[in-house]
């Protein structure tokens, strides 16, 4: 296992460290329970917007906390997700009087660690929404199943949904903006390597060198195919038309367009597969409107690819646009 | 003689332990199906269960399973940790007040616990999760306790019946958790939650054997 | 090799393809000679400042285009200097009157190539300075020698540049500035993991699992020594000190802390590096007024970090913290 | 027989070919102290320069290397693209005009476009470059110009000089270009930019045997 890591188990808290030396402008840190909190929290009459899942996905969510985007984030071990009590205490630090948005992941242990939050009580009368993403169409959907894995789409509701409730929206409309984000949005993943969990030391799957993983989800957890490599352009159709069917995407239609790395992919390659994405939207009538670029939802040191599609409209291209500070997403502040 | 609160004690002790051995092994089942962490995640919250020790040492049953619950639930996180955490805590509920529990309070005890993952999780049989070997031990338990076996002998039934419940997750499509994203890929893999279930009966089998 | 590409021939320019339909609000790029400019250039009366370099560093230099930095960016073959065509016309093509900043990575093949872009002539009457950034401390330094490398330092030299440009000073002023950065700055790297050159198909060097390379740079060459992997601590320690003493930085200083990415390490171990890395600048009595964690001067897919320590003043304060707007490093704007 | 412009055509052609069949030998070298890219410039521009055959076709030799030096210098890149760029320029500016060059003509030539590289790069010998290889070639043929050899012996001699130098930088420490970086460590291999020379001169050896 190479790694920059000290002891497996200190890897989140030390994270959190350098998280707080290097970021003490945009957010504090609080340790025990752990999350991350905007510096300015809690804003009177703002809606809190929050969220959490287990590291090893930065900058997912930490990165992510700030200005326009979220108040709090409450990361769990690698790979696993937060208790309640991180929940619990996040939801208390970020509350101004207008509700909390929960923003989860659709994973087992996500939704019910939230859950428990709830059930649990003790947020004395805070009003609280959870909003479930779950767009990776790599997985089938059905009522008898966990359902579809919530992936990218996650940072562009985080975004979008922070950037309303940075405009004094209610709680219930931030909430609805945050479900319409999902609703209108599909992603789908692939992997050139597996990851290493920190404290399992060896690569969770292996890869010969000449296959790929294609719908891969974000935990290192093998996807719905293995096949010989392929062509980044081949790779992208792969990803990009079960995506733009899924909605449907349909001719006419405006999109964001979301190229995301995971982890181990250098940005060179991320352009690339950009390049192949934006001509097959434009092949199908699809406008790109807004774009994003980079390794934002990672998977540890996974070398590989995830593709997500937000349909938008006016109202979500201005959210969209609106100021941001963050450590990892930052403009117009 | 029944199920002392040392005995409880005892166990919770000797599973914190086999989990430390199996850690490894329970990861590599995760790895498989899953995320690579389940063995990891038992083990974060029982060693915090063992820091725990010196707090319960001299409680009730009820409050030693309710803070072990409170324990996994605020350590553990993933789905194992709302999972067995609401496990203890029915278990917990059942048994408020209680210094020592017959092998039929058990059983109770077991089913109620069993019914709180099914609650959380709502998982069904063959859903491939830990379901699938506690749901035949609690049915094997309360048979085998009908039936006037003795303790140790009903214990090591329950177990035995975790045992094949457990492997017989191995063919099956997972349905419910992280394994379900791998669709039919699923099949041919044990399922680590299931593996955990069997492990901490075996070790009731086996520590309570004498009590 | 494993990577998200087509042909290896074709990379760089697909690449610039994605760049361009990505970015296009922001910068326009040339093809033959290829070249990424700003989307407003050339801007009257202000300083043009452009750079170049091999491709692979992504996304340095070319996401460093926009507003408050790089007016444009020269991006040669894979790890290979470009040609100095390219920069004859992207001089043109940014001029302004004003002049035009040229910030050259020391290495033989960009210093030559920037001179004779110089030698050739034909920039028509363009008053030209360059800026030879050299901090890479694992280089003895010597008069015999090609002398030490440009790294991590190039790219807070081209925001910091940029910004003072930006802020209408003279060619004598935003180059003095330059070189003042390069002077008060120093970087060393390390890998874990060589990186591919696509057209090679393997990597450069092979490590065993067990052993880093100490003292890289940003080419896949492989460093000064070869040891068995440390802890993420004493890494950080052994590419610190050397930093620190070289300057020599002391007691007191104020400093820009970049703790730099190679591609294909993720954030999370950044993060870590960076924890002990301000731990040891202020062990020192050394101030960190400022910072930048991520992969911004990458390559390839190599895992590894790169420290770099920038003494800084107010004037630098002022113009690090000054709005930039480029796809690659963004604030205020 | 003097070197005929078709001559230097020709030996461009051959000398492309030979690149494009060193190109991983070459950019192997070049892993072991650089950066993994001299065989894919080398084969960049040579083939860019075929790319001009028609171009060229007719012309006189100063025309030919020049167009060869500034296709050189706009399809290259890194350090070898101006250095063999600047070769074929001072190679170009000695030709002007020229449709044949005699075995002496040719020494000169090949000195002038030596003293371009050095001029350019600033190398000294023995700093492990390829000017190790160029220098002792260029020493050789004019001896052996001076000593009255036929043409193809001379040109053997040439190659057989670089060969030398060439095998000669291998346990050099580098201290130009981006071997310099290696300190110590550049020992024990072969220089990449030396090789790329050793081979035009020996592909000038082959094909101008019979000139
Ligand atoms: N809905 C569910 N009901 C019951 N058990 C479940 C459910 N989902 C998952 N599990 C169990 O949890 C185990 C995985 O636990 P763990 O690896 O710790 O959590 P995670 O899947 O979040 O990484 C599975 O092997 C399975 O037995
Ligand atoms: N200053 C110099 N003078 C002469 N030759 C040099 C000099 N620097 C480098 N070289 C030659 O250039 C070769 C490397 O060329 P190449 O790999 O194409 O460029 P780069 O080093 O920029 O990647 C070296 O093997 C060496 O022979
Ligand atoms: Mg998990
Ligand atoms: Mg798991
Ligand atoms: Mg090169
Ligand atoms: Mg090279």
């Amino acid at each position: 296992m190479k790694k920059l890591i000290n002891r497996p188990e200190d890897v989140v808290v030390e994270e959190l460290q350098g998280i707080a030396y290097a970021h003490g402008d945009l957010v504090k840190v609080h340790y025990n329970p752990n999350f991350i909190v905007r510096a300015d929290a809690p804003i009177k009459g703002k809606v809190g917007v929050i969220s959490g899942g287990g590291s090893g996905h930065e900058p997912m969510h930490g990165g992510f906390v700030g200005m326009g985007m979220l108040d709090a984030a409450c990361p769990g071990a690698v790979f696993t997700s937060p208790t309640p009590d991180q929940m619990l205490e996040a939801t208390k630090a970020v509350s101004g009087g207008a509700g909390v948005l929960h923003i989860v992941k659709n994973y087992t242990g996500d939704v019910m660690n939230f859950e428990m939050a709830a059930d649990l009580g003790g947020s004395e009368g805070i009003e609280v929404e959870a909003v479930v993403t779950n767009d990776d169409v790599a997985v089938q959907d059905s009522l008898y199943t966990a359902g579809r894995r919530g992936v990218g789409i996650t940072v562009l509701a985080e975004k979008i949904s922070g950037a309303a409730a940075e405009q004094m929206r209610s709680l219930k409309e931030v909430a609805d903006i945050c479900r319409k984000v999902n609703a209108q949005g599909r992603s789908m993943g692939m992997a050139l390597t597996s990851c290493i969990v920190p404290h399992a030391g060896k690569p969770t799957f292996d890869l010969p060198e000449d296959e790929m993983e294609i719908g891969i989800g974000i935990h290192g957890e093998p996807g719905r195919t293995r096949m010989k490599l392929k062509s980044a352009d081949e790779i992208t159709e792969m990803l990009m038309e079960p995506v733009i069917d899924d909605l449907p995407f349909k001719s006419g239609d405006n999109a964001l367009l979301f190229v995301n790395g995971m982890g181990g992919t250098p940005l060179i390659e991320l352009y690339v597969i950009y390049r192949k994405a934006y001509q097959i939207a434009e092949k199908h009538g699809l406008k790109v409107v807004r774009n994003l670029v980079g390794s934002y939802i990672t998977s540890l040191e996974m070398a590989g690819t995830s593709i997500t599609m937000l349909k938008v409209d006016d109202d979500l291209v201005k959210l969209w646009d609106a100021p941001v500070k963050t450590p990892g997403l930052r403009w117009g502040a | 003689m029944p199920i002392s609160r040392n005995d409880v004690l005892a166990w919770l002790k000797a599973v914190a332990q086999v989990l430390a051995e199996n850690r490894e092994y329970l990861v590599q089942l995760d790895s498989a199906i899953g995320d690579a962490d389940h063995g990891a995640n038992m083990d974060r919250g029982f060693q915090s269960i063992m820091g725990k020790m010196d707090e319960i040492n001299d409680k009730d049953i009820g409050t030693i399973f309710k803070t072990a619950a409170m324990t996994l639930i605020s350590t553990v996180g993933g789905a194992s940790g709302p999972l067995y955490g609401t496990f203890f805590l029915q278990a917990g509920t059942k048994t408020a007040g209680k210094m020592e529990l017959t092998i039929q309070e058990w059983a109770v005890v077991l089913e109620a616990a069993l019914a709180g993952i099914v609650m959380r999780g709502k998982a069904e049989l063959n859903d491939k999760t830990m379901v699938d070997a506690l749901t035949p031990a609690v049915e094997a338990l309360k048979k085998a306790v009908g039936d006037g076996k003795f303790q140790s002998e009903a214990l090591a039934i329950c177990a035995e019946a975790a045992r094949q419940g457990m492997e017989a997750t191995i063919p099956l499509v997972a349905r419910k958790g992280r394994a379900s994203y791998l669709g039919e890929r699923s099949a041919g893999h044990q399922d680590p939650g299931a593996t955990s279930s069997y492990l901490m009966l075996k070790t009731a089998a086996e520590i309570w054997k004498n009590a």
